[in-house]
């Protein structure tokens, strides 16, 4: 199934995107998503504990599963205010 | 009066401060987040201001409700700018309007602490010689 | 900056606000005070603010004194009005602005609790159907 | 000696003065000149316990001295804000 990775601040820096589409197997979770991009950017390593997740706008967990046409985002610490 | 905005537009504080307070209430609170120029030792020139949009209305939104329902909030306006904003020009207007003072106080305290954790908008802090996500410090 | 002043011409709030902060400060808290219409089950037409002017501006000058030496404030405005208050509009200002804003809420909350204690200055609610001081309620 | 006593809000309203030059004896207290306005206006008798002082400006506690020229405020609960 197809989803939308989107990417922000320095987690955009790091990977060189701001927003794609992969394939991905049906019901993958933001985990199993997260462990694919960090083999692609290994230094999301080091950030992997503060990463925060979003599936359409709503924050999820990493054991929540992604569905068809999901936007997965994916991002550091919020440092607004 | 309910309203909740991003806009990359420099904040008119002066102009946000008149749209809070009925007559009903006693009490109007407001917090500006303005960019200062001291940060870890090192002399900030600018700031930067990345926000997920349509993400961070809703939870703006979410955290304006719930300040709604834990206290009797008449008037709450919260406005936070994106993209660059200059030393000492206000990052984030937030105004309360309340019968009594103490409400207000912990509504709006409650608003910008929520903000600093939930809200997916990211600060870049540059200094003469680079900058840096104030999430990644080292 | 520092601006203690009581005032019979209304308070122009978004003038005042712009007069608060600071290029090393990070936080601008403001309280204005308005004048609302419920009051002990009955509805208020107007407000009169009598002052002891000249111990009122020494009072106020020892809160901001106070309020300088126990938190790192850089601007401290408060002005306050006399005369007659219309319903909604505002009674005090007071505007602080720290670098960050934990401190820049203690100092808030201070002034206006000690203001409402210390600074000789009294309200007269106006009704329909007569008036009180607020500090002789039944 | 001569003392001006200031009054404010309902304790002027009351005494219907705001502002009046009295001879009292030297080294007399604020609350012996209290005691004095009671007895010329009755009603402030129900106030005492509430009604604060000052002279010259500064709050003075009930056994405070009065001084030659001394400004003696008084007046009820403040309630600004």
């Amino acid at each position: 199934m197809k989803i939308t990775v989107k990417l922000f601040a320095s987690v955009r820096d790091l990977c060189g995107f701001d927003e794609k589409e992969i394939i991905v197997p049906e019901g993958i979770t933001v985990e199993e998503v997260l462990k694919r991009l960090t083999v692609s950017f290994p230094g999301l390593g080091a950030k992997r504990a503060a990463l925060l997740c979003a599936i359409n706008e709503e924050y999820a967990p990493p054991d929540a599963a992604l569905a068809e046409g999901n936007v997965l985002a994916v991002f550091p610490p919020v440092s607004g205010g | 009066m309910r309203r909740i905005e991003l806009q990359e537009a420099p904040l008119d504080t002066a102009a946000l401060v008149k749209t809070v307070g009925t007559k009903e209430d006693g009490a109007v609170l407001t917090f500006i987040g303005t960019a200062r120029r001291g940060s870890m030792g090192k002399s900030v020139t600018h700031l930067h201001y990345e926000a997920y949009e349509s993400m961070a209305i809703k939870e703006l939104g979410k955290i304006a409700d719930e300040a709604c329902s834990r206290w009797p909030v008449s008037d709450c306006v919260i406005v936070h700018r994106t993209g660059t904003v200059g030393l000492g020009e206000p990052s984030v207007f937030i105004g309360v309007s309340t019968p009594h003072r103490a409400e207000g106080f912990q509504a709006l305290q409650f608003i910008i602490d929520t903000i600093k954790k939930t809200v997916p908008i990211w600060k870049k802090e540059f200094f003469e010689d680079g900058s840096m996500w104030v999430s990644e410090r080292p």
